[in-house]
């Protein structure tokens, strides 16, 4: 009758790439030199995407928000394991997973200058519209996954989320369910060490996010969020797990929001510029230049093309946004049903159009 | 096929299994919905014949029921979600404002939500705190929410399979003391009642008595002595308000009822809508019966809390006074 | 003390220190509220004043800070919640309904709720999806909670002391679209605007305009051309019905302009009950201007959508032809 | 840049007391003769109330009621470990720890017949009203923890609730808010295996309910929930650790629910007749008794003299109910404000007292 040992949890972390550079041989995920480029292009075009929709920003020509400087290795990583065989939950802070995906730009600059007609998610892709309420797509995930598994389709849900969203009712219910029906789920949180102006330490007790799968009877791993073969190697491994009957992961990509929360915040009244620093010397795009350096897949102009490419897409997208123009006013009487009710019909009638 | 006579749960465990037949992707998901067959049994025997894959019992989470039907709904299921009662309904408020009812709009089409939450609703029969709530105001007010409340096991029956067809998302109230209280003929082939349309149930001609689930069944019993028209609102949102006024033009006189309390209650809704559309045809104030503005007391009280025929027949008094 | 001219978040940072100052027991909790001073800045300072034992940063988790927030207001501390914005209140919808709002009717008054939620409200600020929340009457519906909404800096700072002092719980709706739009002359020391009373903005004799909030500024603009009465009504639950039925049978006709969709709005609440009460004196339909009855849409469509100037014009225009 | 262990859990089980009455001596709390005996008599007591609630509800003289039948140790002893030194936070399943906090009987029998007078917390009692939205009263015993830091009251918090609860949003938050404020709460799970009719194993994919105290950074401990001994120095070591500032505890009493859910409910549809049985032998109140046989704590008579004298208890419990009487309907409009509003006082005014 003693007091003894009920279960014992053990979380893992997974780093492949370090900062200079270098990667550990033996975990080295199974990518081609094509691969790793279009990896390195996608992340150039996510940065590229962010720093100009910051610039319009300032000249007022965009709405608020949310720059994933820092980020860009665990969500372009991710997004490109998972592919289009997934179905994607993004929170509002991915734009490198969509761009990464392939979201259309145009349409990503519609999003963010205050045009629904932006998430329209093209046919084909298996992308759900970007989420605002923190962490209520996570049992949507998990609806979509049973779904997937009742109608025999083998697609796995990818929910992507921030640390502050562990905190929340719906995390820890969409969690839980995946668990208990042990669906096909990978919840990719992107612990980039702030929620706002809380700091990841405050946000909760636990000494990793990743152990909060322990809660729900799942495998938990933390990985170097800023090392794109981690995050691809970890997201890989659960969508291999999910697709096989295994259930979910919860993947904690340790990464870092260099920029502000939103444009409207400004972190410099709650975090040093020390730590801001520290962590710059860990950015994800240079550390992968690195890599394709020391493996010669980066021959000499390689990065400015990629960056020049990247340039002309942004300025495609861009030309495409302002020639769509600006949605049409009776636009906001479509789509809050499939048929309008007929009291919606009558104000439709009676609207003028004037603002 | 025949008629069989059935009450209100039976009604519903019918409407579910006509529209499980039908279309093979319309599951249920809740708490004891599968092998206990629901609190109320609603679902009962649904498990045996359609299995744990179609009928899931679900972890105690509302607002991840709510959530995780949001997701099989936009990916080519048809769930029917069971809340156990609206008192627990609350924590899924979120779900259905913020994402259910958004769905459509913020894809602007791309996804759909076409799910129905079902959930007992109102007093009546002496049930603990949280237990007899009727707050359906606060979910009629959500734009792309629809709200369904019948009133009899043949509407019940009809309202469910719309429902279930419907392509956006249902809120299906049950009225809690209707379930056992009435037995009605019903088709036993499934059939449907429009949403969003009003029926008369009765026709007169001195006043216009609306009301919808439970306070129905006291309302008709309260008009028997008058000449009134009594109209079943059935679909609260979006209502029939053309129904309302086309009979509060020909009356003249109004009177709402509803058991929820009386403050932004659903039939506030009705009387503005007459107060702007008809009120030159009023000889009478709109008058509201409503719960008191006051917590909901438990069951001890609760019978002095919920309006009675009394306090209908008061007020016909009061409009035809007129 | 002199006045200080301000604008409605520094009126309510005045609020908040000085019932910090008078009562050690007022706490405030929320995200960022405390070094980063609050997304909107209402907070700012605080932290720094009265430290982190007051000013209380939390984890991202409403239903849990408005949970917290009624255990703390229970045992002896006066707690205000701030919610980030209103989209952001539903998780916390049934910690406000089941709980804060029947803590005193189910303990019979042996716990009370002492707490205010503070929340910016409503849209204007073209800032992303669920930032534009005007959902009021649904919370209005709720029993035992009061809503109060400032519709300048004066009245904020007033109202935020009253609901601080208030010994029942009181949700405070900031409208984001006021907080730096006009400036004020504000008292410095601390004072109270009684909740449960309307104000009187404007006198006249041929209609009553009835708002509150944001809408409010918009209406005493399109007021300025005719001789109307201006009510504001600053509390919403419960309100101040007998100003408004006073102001209607004055002036026969009513405008009641909200920024919510116009289904189960309060303004619908406000015109049924003049439709029960001052029928007789209504010369003309009581006209509700109100948002559509559709999903809110995003910033590039919002001023098509929020009721503007031209709208309650052609309202009032349309109830002066009676 | 391995893959590396981020973190290793243990969850602990705690037993003392075995179904034939034997103790594990190094683990036995301090518990004098008197302390064993007071506890046996409220085991005693609240069972015979508990009895006695469901033959009234047979007979139509109470409302739906939830028995305690198998949970009364982890609700006795932990409610004994607790005392007037703790806010004690109740389910509706707590009529165990209610009584055993000396609870006035005849108001538990007002609450069940539904009459909010009842729920008229005594003064001088730390008790909060029974809270039916599962889970919701998480957070109020982590604010009232708060509260109690902040006041400098040395008042810990004692929240109870189900197996099924833990898979709410507000067990999540309240939890990890408990956490990140390192707050002294102790959250005491009865798992009583099942949430109506969903057994323990699919409510969650975790093997234990304690280990979700690892999501929220904390100790989780199990215990046998039908071994006083155990349960009692698991919440008096909880507790101590909530004074000494050093945060909250979840504490998992695996027991088990004898009767059905609710007296509306029927549990043969839905468990089989044999494991009540296997649980019928491990019954708390029985092997409480054995112990005390074993130890000469029990003198020939005692078991029925403590029978007896609960039974007068009740009755007299009863008797002031009965006497008592009706509440008045005006309740209602009293006690939604502390002042009532002008509209409710005008409804008041119009009420005619009748159903
Ligand atoms: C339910 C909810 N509460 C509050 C907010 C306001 N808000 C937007 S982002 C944010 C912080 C989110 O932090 P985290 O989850 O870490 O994601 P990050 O922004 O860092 O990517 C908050 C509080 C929200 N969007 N949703
Ligand atoms: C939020 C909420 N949802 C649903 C219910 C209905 N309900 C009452 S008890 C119960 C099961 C609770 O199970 P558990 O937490 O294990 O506690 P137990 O009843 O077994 O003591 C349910 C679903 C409720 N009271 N609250
Ligand atoms: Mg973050
Ligand atoms: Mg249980």
């Amino acid at each position: 009758m003693p007091e003894y040992n009920a279960g014992t949890f053990e979380v893992k972390r997974l780093d492949i790439l370090d900062s200079h550079g270098n990667s550990d041989r033996a975990l080295m995920p199974s990518l081609g030199e094509p691969e790793i480029k279009e990896i390195y292009r996608r992340l150039v075009l996510a940065r590229a995407f962010d720093q100009r929709v910051l610039a319009l920003q300032r000249e007022g020509r965009m709405g608020t928000y949310a720059s994933i400087l820092g980020q860009e290795a665990s969500q372009v990583a991710s997004a490109y394991a998972a592919g289009n065989g997934a179905r994607v939950f993004p929170s509002y802070r991915e734009t490198g997973t969509l761009i990464a995906l392939g979201y259309p730009l145009y349409m990503l600059f519609q999003y963010w200058s205050g045009d629904e007609r932006g998430m329209k998610v093209p046919e084909g892709m298996n992308v759900f519209p970007i989420c605002i309420s923190v962490s209520s797509h996570v049992p949507h995930a998990v609806g979509a996954a049973m779904a997937a598994r009742i109608k025999k389709e083998p697609v796995p849900s990818v929910a992507y989320f921030g640390d502050g969203a562990t905190s929340k009712g719906d995390f820890h219910e969409g969690a839980n369910m995946a668990g208990a029906f042990n669906l096909p789920v990978v919840l990719i949180c992107q612990n980039n060490q702030w929620a706002i102006s809380l700091p990841r330490s405050r946000q909760s007790a636990a000494a990793t996010l990743a152990q909060k799968a322990i809660a729900y009877g799942f495998d938990g791993i933390q990985v170097d969020g800023n090392d794109v073969f981690a995050v691809y190697t970890a997201v890989k491994r659960a969508l291999d797990k999910a697709r096989n009957g295994k259930g979910p992961t919860l993947i904690e990509c340790f990464t870092y929001r260099l920029s502000d929360h939103t444009t409207a915040d400004n972190a410099s009244r709650y975090r040093s510029a020390d730590e801001v620093e520290r962590w710059k010397k860990l950015d994800p795009l240079a550390r992968l230049g690195k890599f394709m350096e020391k493996e010669n897949m980066m021959p000499s102009g390689y990065a400015e093309e990629a960056a020049r490419q990247a340039t002309a897409e942004v300025d495609e997208g861009f030309k495409k946004y302002e020639e769509a123009g600006p949605p049409s006013p009776e636009d906001m009487f479509r789509n809050t049903f499939k048929t309008p009710a007929a009291g919606q019909m009558k104000q439709l009638g009676s609207f003028s159009g004037g603002k | 096929m025949a008629n069989k006579t059935v009450n209100m749960v039976e009604a519903l465990n019918m409407a579910l299994a006509g529209e499980m037949e039908r279309d093979s992707n319309v599951v249920i998901l809740g708490e004891d919905v599968g092998v206990d067959g629901g609190v109320f049994r609603v679902t009962a025997g649904l498990y045996g014949k359609f299995g744990p894959e179609r009928v899931m019992d679900t972890p105690l989470a509302e607002s991840g029921i709510v959530g995780m039907a949001i997701g099989m709904a936009a990916f080519g299921l048809v769930p029917v979600a069971e809340i156990q009662f609206m008192g627990f309904l609350y924590p899924a408020f979120d779900q259905l404002i913020s994402n259910a009812s958004r769905i459509r709009a913020r894809s602007r089409g791309r996804y759909g939500c076409p799910m129905v939450v079902r959930t007992p609703y109102g007093g009546g029969i002496k049930a603990i705190e949280l237990h007899s709530e009727s707050a359906e105001a606060a979910f009629c007010h959500i734009p792309g929410l629809k709200v369904v409340v019948p009133s009899s096991p043949y509407t019940a029956k009809g309202l469910l399979a719309a429902a279930v067809r419907d392509p956006d998302p249902v809120l299906f109230l049950e009225p809690t003391r209707l379930y056992r209280l009435i037995k009605e003929e019903v088709p036993e082939e499934p059939f449907t009642i429009p949403l969003g349309k009003a029926r008369l149930v009765k026709e007169g001609r001195n006043a216009t008595l609306i009301s919808w689930g439970s306070m129905l069944q006291k309302t008709i019993k309260a008009a028997e002595a008058y000449d009134v028209d009594v109209i079943d609102l059935m679909t609260l949102s979006p209502y029939d308000e053309d129904a309302v006024l086309a009979s509060v033009k020909k009356t003249g006189r109004a009177v709402i009822i509803q058991e929820a309390p009386r403050n932004c209650g659903f039939a506030s809704e009705v009387a503005a809508g007459i107060a702007e559309k008809a009120i030159l045809s009023l000889k009478a104030p709109v008058i509201r019966v409503a719960g008191y503005d006051v917590v909901l007391p438990f069951p001890k009280l609760e019978d002095f809390y919920i309006p009675n025929q009394r306090r209908i027949t008061d007020a016909i008094e009061e409009v035809l006074k007129y």
